[in-house]
């Protein structure tokens, strides 16, 4: 029993990093922009598509080069987004930019649908396939890099907000955009760093996952979905709460799987995500926010 | 008799306290104001009294009755009405249609009857749009009735405000800062529509930065700095008090008044 | 007579139409379709669009009308009519008791609530395969009967749909233009000033849900007896954002901007087929172009340039949508 | 599709859109299709598309049937029922074509069968779903192998290895959902107890929470009915929990796709599939065998490595062109009743013979048990 | 002291917001080292004018130039790099950020230039030590003039050669007013170029050079302070008499 929740909670955490990932780039991104980007989970497909499809074949780059050369096209993707897409449109509504990024992730997908075609696509793992054991749980050398690969970006990306002057600059354009400008903060470029940022833990997340759970043109899809519910439970707005969240969301499906149903597995997920709103409407760690009149 | 009774009203934000122990009564019939440098609580004040915030200690009694723990449109339901400082109008909507709104108390066909538009509901609305036009001719506004709110100056957007809450046919009628940002001639002509509205019988609860404005509209002045209550009186004895001149134009006295 | 002058006209197209195209795969098959979007966006659209609450998971109301017509009806052998009653009384009492959690919430909590709603819907019809035929669908759907006259082909389905579709365009068209509507409104345009104005916005916030929820069940029903088959892929998410897109591509806060969404983007996939392809990113770059050069909607961003040419300094652009001619009754 | 093409095509749709009856070119036969071309059962449709516009051209090059040209008119309905029934009667009222030869995914096909019925027109399924042809319905014919077949056949191996406890886990869409429903219907006829019945998502990343549970059972088998990636996941994570006993998958993974995926993992996993992915390796003396080489090197030129589900179209579109062929005309009522009576129709996907009582013609000699050894797949004797 | 050459110079400027103007061709003038108060009743426009001359607002007409060089249509960075910074109305400090990483946001064009910035950090926790004192606390939990005076010397990171500083007293006490008033006193005297915009016209007008009144969008009275003090239309504006 003590094995088999030792096992479900491995697998849980490799699953939630992967959401973590992702809900840290939703709240980048809504925390800079007020937007929330619909087209997440494509950056996690562009990012583990482009590294296979550059290290694929005879003329393919070497492993290390095709990830570089995949998270600075992801990274592209994601500026361009921000630059032709959401910047002109500032000042729509939600449901405006909701729809503007579900367009943007469906064209994304649509794009890759050209580039790579319908079929999956397989990434070798990074270091083996050899399972490991603690006592009766395996898990395989890909799961650390997961779990270890997404604590340092998430640690990082920490770093990057509590100690750069940069990473401060732009989370003082998500708290007052207006004073960002007084004290000189090129808002416009920070935007344009939020959503690299965003695109670049996207693409991280896509080529630490893809040697585990494949890829495809449409793999982003679900990823993203799940990235949000992620980012809600956690409370948008706050990075680390997403990250929570994450890891809380991996937790809760992979206990459910095993130990209540897994065909209801999501459903369990989202109810308990309902149920976390229904109690705390902004999310587990956001900012109850009063409104003014 | 006291239409309206506030008793050791407290309210503090996160530690900050934005309204202290403050207490007074409103008389029926009458313009009473409320005035205080920027951030005396006013605006938190209004909102408590219409229902949106709950204070943390006190009593606000409106006609005899409680209205602490009432939602606001139970309040607006008890006859108490008001306008906002930061515009809050229906932008997506006529001007009759804001001001229809208004009449929501008045009327009653439900979601059913309006769905298949039955004679009563069309009946129900001849009367609803009179009424809505009275209250735009009482402010002045009938040539702008079919316009849409968002095209609209300031100016007028303000009365709309006023004749969508006189729609409601209150007994008490909240105005927030009805003057901030109106011109001149703005100014004159909202001075004229308080007046109106309470020589109707309608007792009115101002908050008001103009002071021109508030010495000569109100019956009783209050005071406030700082949440608490620093002198309350006629126009007269709140122009002549020390305190609220150095309150007010700051601490350098050797030009009072 | 000018309040209903644009509905007049789209029901003489819609009476027409079949007149002069009695067999032709455009009006009476996508054209029933586009019926059925039609309702549902227009129904969507009194939520999202008027009342300003936006919902990802609309799909699910219009899949518990189908599906409780489905199994009803096929399974048990209910009469069409009764099982589509049953349909929606399920559908109040559930839309009833998950509206007051679910409009606490505001926003992108709100979207995601209802997402989330909408999905564990769709699972429940997916995994409980002994009632719904799980994902391979249910079929063998009785038709449904008028007065004993069957309603067995394409273009007597059209005449259904289409008065189906004009009657709910007209109860939305009355309902806006009513103390019900204008409270919806007020809602969205300022809930403390709606509040102030002596309006109960929890129970108005939750009749609005329920009433669409109840014509999204409608709309169930009816393609479920329509089509002789339901399966939940039908249902899923995709179709929920499908339909807030009909609402929004079309224009917010305007019933004609939802019936123009729901045909427009029937009636796309169907003429973008040819691009085999390239048809998912062509897609994509439309929805993408239309709302950033669009905001408002097409049909409502058209009518407001419209608006502008004929009067030059009238009508700057506005915040939501507007209705036109809302003049007396 | 080339440029030109497209344009003309949007060009022609745009202009018929709203017109009556397109004329009727008298020469040409059309065969309809309606596939997955997109959406998660693309694998599917993607294949069978190709399949069908390959031999089309290959059958117009030769000269057409009868002198007459043949037309291949298609739609793409992303596995979405909705979709396929307007397809359908797309296909049907404005295209007019004289037969249908689609349907990637049960549910699609499914939902079309009330309309093909009450149209008349005779509609061949490339769908695995046993249910689109029992009961039989008049119009309604198919050629995949069913999912009772496979499961038939998977627990026909299990006996013979001695196998009596099985762990059954299956994907949640249509293909999984219906193969774990005649499994667990199979099972007591062949003595069999099935022992854990999980499943797992279409997108889900990691399947090691049920396969735990399944480890803790005393299963001796683990049989897998699902398509996509996820069997290839529960290929990786059976070996990862270091589950040993025997790994069945379905005939929903007869690619080569799922070998590579899989990598090492795949070794020793067994599946029952036609006989097309082991065409080589068949007996010279088998009847299917030219066909079969035929079919994989002509499709592996133009398109890589077969799978199953393409040579289901190849199957579908020949028998359909024969009967045509028979019938000496496109009349569609005639048409059926050839198709209803092909008889040693030798497909990929086996030697059909169907007959009024049974739309589907195969047996289950028509499915091979393979094994997957060295990264390729085997016959086990 | 105050020289001939205007450092701003203001034209005309018009500006909109939304629907409704604002600004109706204001010209003004700050020459440098002066002490400038703009004072109004509240709406009359003087927030805006200081959005827009920060480029935060756009100008729908007229012309801003600082010395002779033209910033109308600049963006914001672009202005706070030329040496304009600006106090909003209300503090506007970032509230979840530490009052050191508030500080040092101030000098966000300047970031290259460190040991400036070390240096000008030390002279700002000197002029306030309660700042210091707090420097790790998040900007939030300081109180209202413990926030304005952190707005100040954030703004004062940003080496400004104009100071524009929007109703610092606001919601102050009336010791933190004087204090406030004080440290801008001492501001100007060490040369820092000020437009002041206040409500609190009797402060305002007590420490400034000149003085403009702004009603509704329009400048309706330009003077000397003293005079301006001693007007009855300004006191017209304030209490109403």
């Amino acid at each position: 029993m003590w094995d088999q929740i030792l096992q479900f909670l491995i697998t849980g955490v490799t699953v939630g990093a992967t959401y973590a990932l992702v809900a840290l780039g939703f709240a980048i991104i809504y925390n800079a922009s007020d937007v929330v980007n619909f087209a997440q989970g494509e950056f996690v497909m562009i990012g583990a598509m482009t590294a296979i499809a550059l290290s694929a074949g005879d003329g393919g780059l070497p492993l290390p080069l095709a990830l570089i050369g995949a998270v600075l096209i992801t990274i592209a993707v994601g500026i361009l987004l921000q630059r032709f897409a959401i910047a002109p449109a500032r000042g729509a509504s939600v449901v405006t930019t909701i729809i503007i990024t579900i367009g943007a992730s469906i064209f994304l997908r649509g794009v890759a649908l050209l580039v790579w075609g319908k079929d999956i696509f397989a990434m070798p793992h990074f270091s083996g396939e050899i399972p490991l054991h603690i006592g009766n749980a395996t898990l395989l050398p890909q799961n650390l890099w997961v779990m270890g690969g997404a604590a340092l970006l998430v640690m990082g990306v920490h770093y990057f907000f509590n100690h750069t002057i940069i990473g401060k600059a732009i989370l003082a354009c998500s708290c007052n955009r207006t004073a960002a400008h007084l004290v000189g903060i090129n808002v416009g470029l920070m935007m344009l760093v939020a959503y690299g940022l965003s695109a670049f833990l996207g693409a991280m997340a896509g080529i630490l996952v893809a040697p585990i759970t494949f890829t495809s043109y449409d793999a982003g899809v679900m990823l993203g979905l799940k990235g949000f519910s992620a980012a809600i439970l956690g409370g948008m707005g706050n990075p680390m709460g997403a990250v929570a969240g994450g890891l809380a969301l991996g937790l809760i499906e992979s206990l459910a799987a095993g130990l209540i149903s897994s065909g209801y597995k999501d459903a369990i997920g989202f109810i308990i995500l309902l149920l976390v709103l229904f109690i705390r409407p902004s999310g587990m760690f956001g900012k109850v926010s009063a409104e003014r009149v | 008799m006291a239409l309206l009774e506030v008793k050791d009203l407290t309210k503090a934000f996160g530690g900050v306290t934005a309204i202290a122990d403050l207490h007074f009564k409103v008389p029926e019939n009458k313009v009473y104001s409320v005035i205080g440098p920027n951030g005396a609580g006013k605006t938190t004040l209004f909102n408590m009294l219409s229902g949106i915030y709950h204070p943390d200690e006190g009593s606000i009694r409106f006609l005899d009755q409680e209205i602490i723990g009432k939602e606001p449109h139970a309040v607006a339901e008890m006859g108490l009405s008001r306008t906002f400082q930061n515009l809050q109008m229906f932008f997506n909507m006529t001007v009759l249609d804001n001001v229809l709104v208004g009449c929501h108390l008045r009327t009653h066909s439900g979601l059913f009857s309006a769905a298949f538009r039955l004679p009563s509901v069309i009946r129900e609305e001849r009367v609803a749009r009179q009424w809505a036009e009275e209250a735009l001719a009482f402010c002045g506004l009938e040539e702008y009735s079919r316009q849409h709110a968002d095209a609209l100056p300031y100016g007028v957007l303000k009365r709309i405000e006023i004749a969508r809450a006189l729609a409601v046919q209150p007994k008490l009628l909240l105005m927030d800062e009805p003057a901030a940002g109106l011109n001149d001639t703005e100014t004159l002509e909202m001075r004229s529509l308080i007046r109106r509205i309470s020589e109707s019988g309608i007792t009115v609860l101002l908050v008001e930065h103009n002071m021109g404005l508030v010495m000569q509209v109100s019956d009783r002045i209050l005071v406030l700095d700082y949440g608490s209550r620093l002198a309350e009186g006629t126009p007269e004895e709140i122009q002549n008090n020390p305190q609220v001149i150095e309150a007010y134009l700051g601490g350098e006295v050797q030009y009072a008044v | 007579m000018r309040r209903l002058a644009g509905f007049y006209i789209l029901a003489a197209g819609v009476a027409l139409l079949p007149v002069f195209f009695p067999d032709n795969y455009f009006i009476t098959v996508v054209g029933v379709t586009a019926g059925i979007h039609v309702i549902l966006a227009v129904s969507l659209n009194l939520l999202m669009g008027y009342a300003g609450q936006i919902s990802l998971g609309h799909a699910a109301f219009f899949g518990i009308g189908a599906y409780t017509s489905a199994i009803l009806s096929a399974r048990y052998g209910w009469n069409p009519w009764l099982a589509m009653l049953t349909g929606l009384l399920l559908t109040g009492v559930i839309a009833y008791f998950i509206a007051r959690p679910i409009l606490r919430l505001k926003g992108h909590y709100l979207a995601m609530a209802t997402l989330g709603f909408g999905i564990i819907i769709n699972i429940v019809l997916v995994q409980n395969g002994q009632l719904t035929g799980g994902p391979d669908g249910l079929g063998d759907i009785p038709s449904l009967t008028i007065f004993g006259w069957e309603v067995d082909s394409d273009l007597h389905w059209y005449g259904v749909i289409g008065v189906a579709m004009l009657a709910v365009i007209w109860l939305s068209l009355n309902i806006i233009d009513s103390r019900s509507g204008r409270a919806l409104r007020a809602l969205h345009g300022s809930e403390v000033a709606a509040e102030m104005m002596g309006i109960n916005t929890t129970t108005t916030k939750t009749g609005v849900f329920v009433l669409a929820a109840l014509i999204a069940s409608f709309a169930g029903s009816l393609f479920s007896h329509q089509q002789g088959f339901v399966s939940p892929g039908s249902f899923s998410f995709f179709f929920s954002i499908e339909l807030v897109t009909m609402v929004v591509l079309g224009g917010m806060a305007s019933t004609y901007g939802a019936v123009f969404g729901a045909i427009v983007l029937t009636f796309l996939p169907e003429l973008l087929v040819v691009f085999e392809d390239y048809e998912v990113m062509i897609f994509g770059a439309i929805l993408m172009l239309t709302m950033i050069f669009l905001p408002q909607g097409i049909f409502v961003g058209l009518r407001n340039l419209a608006y502008k040419l004929r009067k030059k300094n009238a009508t700057p652009d506005s915040i939501a949508g507007k209705e036109q001619n809302r003049g007396t009754a | 599709m080339n440029i030109r093409k497209t344009m003309t095509a949007l060009a022609v749709s745009t202009l018929m859109s709203l017109t009556a009856a397109q004329a009727l070119a008298a020469d040409t036969i059309k065969v309809g299709s309606f596939l997955a071309v997109t959406g998660g059962a693309s694998f599917l449709g993607d294949t069978e598309l190709k399949t069908l516009q390959m031999y089309v051209d290959e059958v117009n090059a030769k000269g057409g049937i009868d002198g007459m040209q043949v037309e291949l008119i298609h739609y793409d309905t992303g596995g979405d029922s909705k979709k396929a029934v307007n397809f359908a009667k797309r296909l049907i009222k404005k295209d007019q074509v004289d037969v249908i030869v689609g349907g990637s995914t049960s549910g699609t096909s499914m939902a079309v069968i009330d309309e093909v019925e009450s149209e008349g027109i005779p509609f061949i399924s490339l769908a695995g779903s046993v249910k689109i042809v029992e009961p039989v319905k008049k119009w309604v014919f198919k050629v995949p192998h069913t999912d009772r077949m496979a499961a038939g056949k998977i627990f026909e191996d299990m006996k013979k290895r001695g196998i009596s406890k099985v762990a059954l886990i299956s994907g949640d869409g249509g293909f999984g959902k219906s193969g774990r429903g005649e499994t667990l219907a199979l099972a007591p006829e062949y003595g069999i107890e099935i022992v854990a019945d999980e499943s797992y998502g279409a997108k889900d990343t990691d399947m090691t929470a049920q396969l735990t549970k399944i480890r803790d059972t005393d299963a001796q088998a683990v049989l897998n009915f699902g398509f996509g990636t996820g069997p290839a996941i529960v290929t990786k994570n059976v070996r990862q929990l270091g589950i040993t006993i025997p790994l069945y998958q379905s005939h929903g993974v007869a690619s080569k796709k799922y070998i590579e995926l899989a990598g090492d993992s795949a070794e020793g996993v067994r599946l029952p599939a036609a006989a097309l992915l082991v065409a080589d390796k068949l007996a010279d003396a088998d009847p299917q065998k030219p066909v079969l080489v035929a079919y994989q090197t002509k499709y592996e030129a133009a398109h890589g490595a077969v799978s199953t589900f393409g040579g289901h179209a190849f199957d579908g579109l020949y028998i359909a062109l024969e009967a045509i062929d028979r019938a000496n005309s496109t009349d569609k009522a005639k048409v059926r009743d050839e198709i209803e009576k092909t008889t040693n129709f030798i497909g990929t996907g086996g030697i059909f013979n169907m007959s009024a009582t049974d739309h589907l013609g195969l047996g289950l000699d028509a499915f091979k048990m393979l094994e997957i050894k060295n990264g390729d797949w085997t016959l086990v004797e | 002291m105050p020289s001939d050459t205007p450092l701003l110079k203001v034209d005309e400027l018009s500006s909109h917001y939304g629907p409704i103007q604002a600004l109706f061709g204001v010209s003004l003038e700050v020459k440098q080292g002066e002490l400038v108060a703009i004072v109004g009743a509240n709406g009359a426009g003087k927030t805006t004018l200081l959005h827009t001359l920060s480029g935060v607002q756009k100008a729908s007409g007229g012309q801003v130039f600082l010395d002779t060089r033209e910033i109308t249509k600049q963006k914001p960075h672009k202005i706070v790099a030329a040496g304009v910074c600006h106090v909003p109305e209300g503090r506007q400090v970032f509230a979840p950020l530490s009052v050191d990483d508030n500080l040092r946001l101030g000098a966000y064009a300047l970031r290259k230039e460190k040991e400036w910035v070390e240096q000008e950090l030390d002279n700002i926790y000197t002029l306030f030590p309660i700042l210091n004192e707090k420097s790790a606390q998040s900007a939030g939990t300081l109180s209202g003039g413990q926030q304005q005076m952190l707005a100040i010397g954030r703004a004062l990171l940003g080496r400004p050669r104009l100071l524009l500083l929007d109703e610092p007293s606001m919601g102050l006490a009336p010791l933190l007013v004087e204090e406030i008033f004080r440290v801008i006193q001492s501001l100007n005297d060490q040369g820092v170029t000020i437009l002041l915009v206040e409500q609190n016209a009797r402060a305002a007008l007590g420490i400034a050079n000149r003085g403009y009144v702004l009603e509704t969008g329009k400048v309706v009275l330009s003077a000397g302070a003293d005079e301006l003090l001693k007007d009855e239309a300004v006191r017209r504006a304030y209490l109403g008499y």
